[in-house]
């Protein structure tokens, strides 16, 4: 059994409106020394099935470009952790 | 002519969309259920407005995973004309039928309001029957209708002439006001304002109507028609 | 929760742990003596608690909403099941019924307010109606502090992510600002539903053999014990009550709405009866049906579907997981629904049948975990009758009128339009749907809000009223003006009056001076409601509101129903043309 | 300065209808070994008035009460990083 550690961030280039209405709500809560503000999803996936790591990343990685990053605007990174179950 | 209009888990707007084509544009408009996988019998597929599955994640990112998908898909290649209004541009650009993307409005907020609407391109299938740039009015209805791309795509889009309606005063953030795109090949058009909801005077604005009658109008001479 | 799931009855009885759960002493015993004549246990001691609370049991003001005048010739359904129904002709009914969520809005506004739309939506589409419209009263303070404005957006934001979400257009409603309301905003929201009067269902469950059907989202531990929160005041002390958070999920309550409404449509011949989960959310719906159709019941709660892992059964039945409906079945069509509900990709499961006799029983883990009389739970709480004594501010009160001096009208005029509680809300219903269904006629912004009758030539007019701050200074006139502002609403929009509903948003009824308030105010309205000929078919109390001892200004909300018989009788409220003459007609 | 790594996530008892709805779609697309999935925020803020790692932590804790978390229903832990600004 696996642990997928997923984040997926708004890539570099482009604008994200939520992050920003946080920025400018931290402006007007007087957080004057907050330099930017990076906003994205954090997933943590449980898989059962895959057999070794690489089997995990292969699975994790068509689950993120199906279906959790939308790649046009968004990027990803994850770590993989192996769970051990105690029978 | 006969519609299909692709209803998905969540979609709120489907029932509104059949009303305008049966009763207004005196037209057949059909219900699809998002698990069907065939259009084959349709003249034209609209994808409504609404929240298709709760919009979670984000707006049309599940819906574009839904079994009727390729069915659309494949519809759009053979170059028949597909509509998606609001929540359905949203799924249309998850799909990657239309380019960009569809972001939380600037102001955080849902607004619903009347947006009045410049149609920068007459000369598609759905646009015919207006003026060329021709000011309307359109009721808006949406919390996720900040239209984004980048600036070699939106430049794309002005030399291919995609860009096909935009707002007087942008409501939403929206990159050049967009409102409306459509595909390169004009027969894929997605656009946050609810035409649907602008056909019967007594609902406050007409200027919907026009958009379905150069639909049926564009079918009809075509030829692309299935009865 | 674990450690108290061993609690044995005495336990319960020696800690008094029952008054934790807003049970007396006197109603303990009255469960101890006269109805089980023997200690309850611990799922018991919690069954008596929710339904016995204000919230489900209308312990307090049972007596005051006696005094509603509910009957006249448009009434088809009454106070009593989930919302009333009003004949309109041509075999239509509408629905209509308000609910109020200030409690949970003030600890967490914006999911309590989401959740209030959730609620009332499921009361009246169980009744066989669709939704076609919401409503929302609100009151805040004037967005003095950042939590009075954080408050006010989240509240806004809850309400338009669920109606907006789910596809009811939210046509109308009122919002008033004033101090009053600072630590206990309200939140009330009303919905209207359209239905065949062939498709009229009851909350009830006959039939022995018959199934018990839960449908929709699991059980979780959200909002344990709501409904006695509901009815608890609040106190800055008490931060612990925090606990009772329950998150709207309204993508399943479309799912939920569509599917019953096939149910009740396509299925009526094995449909005997469905209800909502509301407030004591499955022990609430089921011991209703139940003794609604004086039959037994029986329950595994083994069966019911469940989000989280070793809840105990006083937590299923307690649990307030929202987008819940309880169904009765035929016996031998179960697999029928079941399946129906699954197609809906939604979690439907029978989890118990309609027995011979009287008891309600529950059995959770092979164990039978409560055995009471079924009507017990839903009708034997005690009722009070509270004292009433006038209050100190009214008796108090100037008898001078207070006569402004004005020299600068037009300034004044100004400073009266900048009130906030005068100035437009479309910051508030701007960011609401309110043309969805594509049936708005008339949108917020004018008198009563017009939704047509698709393929009719008729329209409903409806609107929500009331100023708390007349209830204040005399809760009987108040009362009265705020049924009379209402029908000037529907009126002044081409409507004939039909009916109301109501929220009763008042203080502390075990207190003489705001027991005061609330049975002046509702024989004031009932005095309004016979001459404009609008009973009221639906409604709901909230008491208590009230933060380190101080009541809110008495609030009925009004919301009322009327009808336009042509589509050209529609009235507006804007000035049409030029040389147009304006009267002003009245006193 | 100092750059904060926040997560925020749902309670656990807190029904997250969007991390459902995300299982939900991944059983449909195939994926019946994923056994659970959570959803959370992720924020980036760069903080650079904060003289030392105590006070950043001080600010960081207050910006989530008041604003990046709703402590109701969401809890947070965070991580802190001291950024090196070459002049
Ligand atoms: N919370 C709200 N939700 C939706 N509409 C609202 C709300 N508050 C006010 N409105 C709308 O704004 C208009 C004016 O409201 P209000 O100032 O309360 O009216 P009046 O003073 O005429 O009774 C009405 O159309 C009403 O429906």
């Amino acid at each position: 059994m696996y642990l997928a550690k997923i984040h997926v961030n708004y890539k570099r280039s482009i604008l994200n409106p939520e992050a920003q209405a946080v920025q400018t709500a931290l402006l007007r809560l007087g957080y004057q020394d907050v330099a930017s503000v990076k906003l994205g999803k954090y997933f943590e996936l449980k898989l059962t099935n895959a057999q070794s790591k690489e089997q995990a990343a292969k699975e994790v990685d068509e689950i993120c470009d199906r279906l959790l990053a939308n790649v046009n605007m968004e990027s990803y990174y994850y770590q993989l952790e192996e769970l051990v179950v105690a029978e | 002519m006969k519609f299909a209009v692709v209803a998905f888990p969540g979609s709120n707007c489907e029932m509104d969309l059949v009303y305008a084509i049966e009763d207004v544009v005196k037209e057949q408009a059909e219900l699809v259920p998002s698990t069907a996988t065939y259009l084959n019998d349709y003249s034209a597929v609209l994808l409504p407005g609404g929240f298709s599955y709760g919009d979670y994640l984000r707006s049309g990112a599940i819906a574009q995973l839904a079994p009727i998908m390729p069915a659309v898909k494949r519809f759009a290649a053979a170059g028949k004309p597909v509509l998606g209004i609001c929540n359905g541009f949203q799924i249309l650009t998850e799909a990657r039928l239309l380019p960009g993307s569809l972001q939380r409005n600037q102001e955080s907020k849902f607004v619903c309001k009347v947006a009045d609407l410049v149609v920068t391109n007459n000369q598609t299938l759905f646009t015919t029957n207006y003026q060329a740039q021709q000011t309307i009015q359109l009721p808006i209805a949406h919390g996720d209708g900040n239209y984004y791309c980048d600036p070699i795509t939106l430049a794309e889009l002005r030399k291919n002439n995609q860009i096909i309606f935009t707002y007087q005063n942008n409501p939403n953030g929206s990159v050049a006001a967009i409102a409306g795109i459509s595909n390169r090949q004009g027969n894929v058009l997605g656009m946050m304002p609810h035409p649907e909801r602008a056909v019967e005077a007594i609902l406050g604005s007409t200027s919907g109507r026009e958009l379905f009658s150069s639909l049926v109008n564009s079918v009809r001479k075509r030829g692309l028609i299935h009865e | 929760m674990s450690e108290t799931a061993e609690l044995t009855p005495e336990t319960i009885q020696t800690t008094k742990y029952y008054q934790g759960l807003g049970l007396t002493d006197a109603e303990y015993q009255l469960i101890t003596t006269k109805i089980l004549q023997r200690l309850p246990t611990y799922t018991e001691i919690g069954l008596y608690s929710g339904m016995w609370s204000e919230h489900c049991s209308y312990k307090n003001s049972k007596p005051v909403l006696k005094k509603f005048w509910t009957k006249a010739k448009q009434v088809v359904e009454g106070p009593g099941e989930g919302a009333g129904i009003i004949d309109i002709g041509d075999n239509q009914g509408i629905v209509f019924k308000a609910e109020s969520h200030n409690h949970p809005s003030a600890v967490e506004p914006f999911q309590g307010a989401t959740t209030g739309v959730g609620g009332i939506l499921r009361d009246i589409f169980s009744m066989g109606a669709r939704p076609i419209a919401l409503l929302d009263s609100l009151r805040f303070s004037e967005p003095k502090t950042a939590h009075d404005k954080y408050l006010i957006n989240q509240i806004v934001a809850g309400i338009a992510a669920y109606g907006n979400c789910i596809g009811v257009p939210t046509v109308g409603g009122d919002t008033a600002f004033d101090a009053t309301y600072a630590t206990n905003p309200l939140v009330n929201v009303m919905c209207v539903g359209l239905m065949d009067l062939t498709n009229r269902e009851k909350g009830q469950a006959t039939g022995v053999g018959n199934s018990i059907i839960y449908v929709g989202a699991k059980t979780g531990r959200d909002g344990i014990n709501g409904a006695s929160f509901a009815s608890a005041q609040f106190d800055s002390k008490h931060k612990s009550q925090r606990s009772a958070v329950q998150v709207g999920d309204p993508f399943t309550e479309k799912l939920v709405m569509e599917a019953c409404l096939d149910v009740i449509h396509k299925h009526q011949d094995t449909l005997v009866g469905i209800q909502d989960m509301g407030a004591a959310g499955l022990v609430s719906s089921s011991a209703e049906m139940a003794s609604k159709a004086g039959s037994g019941m029986t329950l595994n709660l083994d069966l019911v579907p469940q989000r989280e892992a070793n809840m105990t059964a006083f937590e299923l039945m307690l649990s307030e997981s929202q987008e819940r409906m309880l169904l009765c079945i035929n016996a031998g069509s179960e697999n029928e629904i079941l399946d129906l509900f699954t197609d809906y990709g939604l979690t439907a499961a029978v989890i118990g049948q309609v027995t011979t006799g009287h008891q309600y029983q529950l059995s959770h883990h092979g164990q039978i975990v409560a055995d009471v009389p079924v009507d017990s739970p839903a009708t034997a709480a005690p009722v009070y009758h509270r004292e009433k004594a006038v209050p100190e501010h009214i008796l108090r009160q100037a008898t001078t009128q207070f006569s402004p001096k004005i020299t600068e009208p037009t300034q004044i005029l100004k400073q009266m339009l900048q009130q906030l509680t005068i100035a437009s809300k479309k910051m508030i219903y701007e960011t609401y749907d309110t043309q969805v269904q594509t049936n708005t006629v008339v949108r917020p912004g004018s008198d009563a809000a017009v939704v047509r009758i698709r393929h009719t030539d008729k329209a409903l007019a409806m609107t929500t009223d009331v100023n708390g701050r007349y209830l204040y200074l005399d809760p009987y006139v108040g009362g009265e003006m705020a049924v009379a502002e209402a029908a000037r609403n529907i009126v002044a929009t081409g409507g004939v009056p039909l009916g109301i509903t109501d929220c009763l948003n008042f203080g502390n009824p075990t207190k003489p001076d705001q027991f005061y308030e609330l049975d002046e105010a509702v024989m004031g309205m009932t005095a309004a409601c016979k001459v404009f000929n609008t009973p009221v078919i639906s409604g709901n109390v909230s008491l208590n509101n009230e933060f380190n001892d101080v009541a809110i200004y008495p609030t009925p909300m009004v919301g009322m129903v009327g009808l336009i018989k042509g589509l050209n009788q529609i009235t507006t409220q804007d000035f049409k043309q030029i040389n147009d003459k304006v009267y002003v007609v009245g006193q």
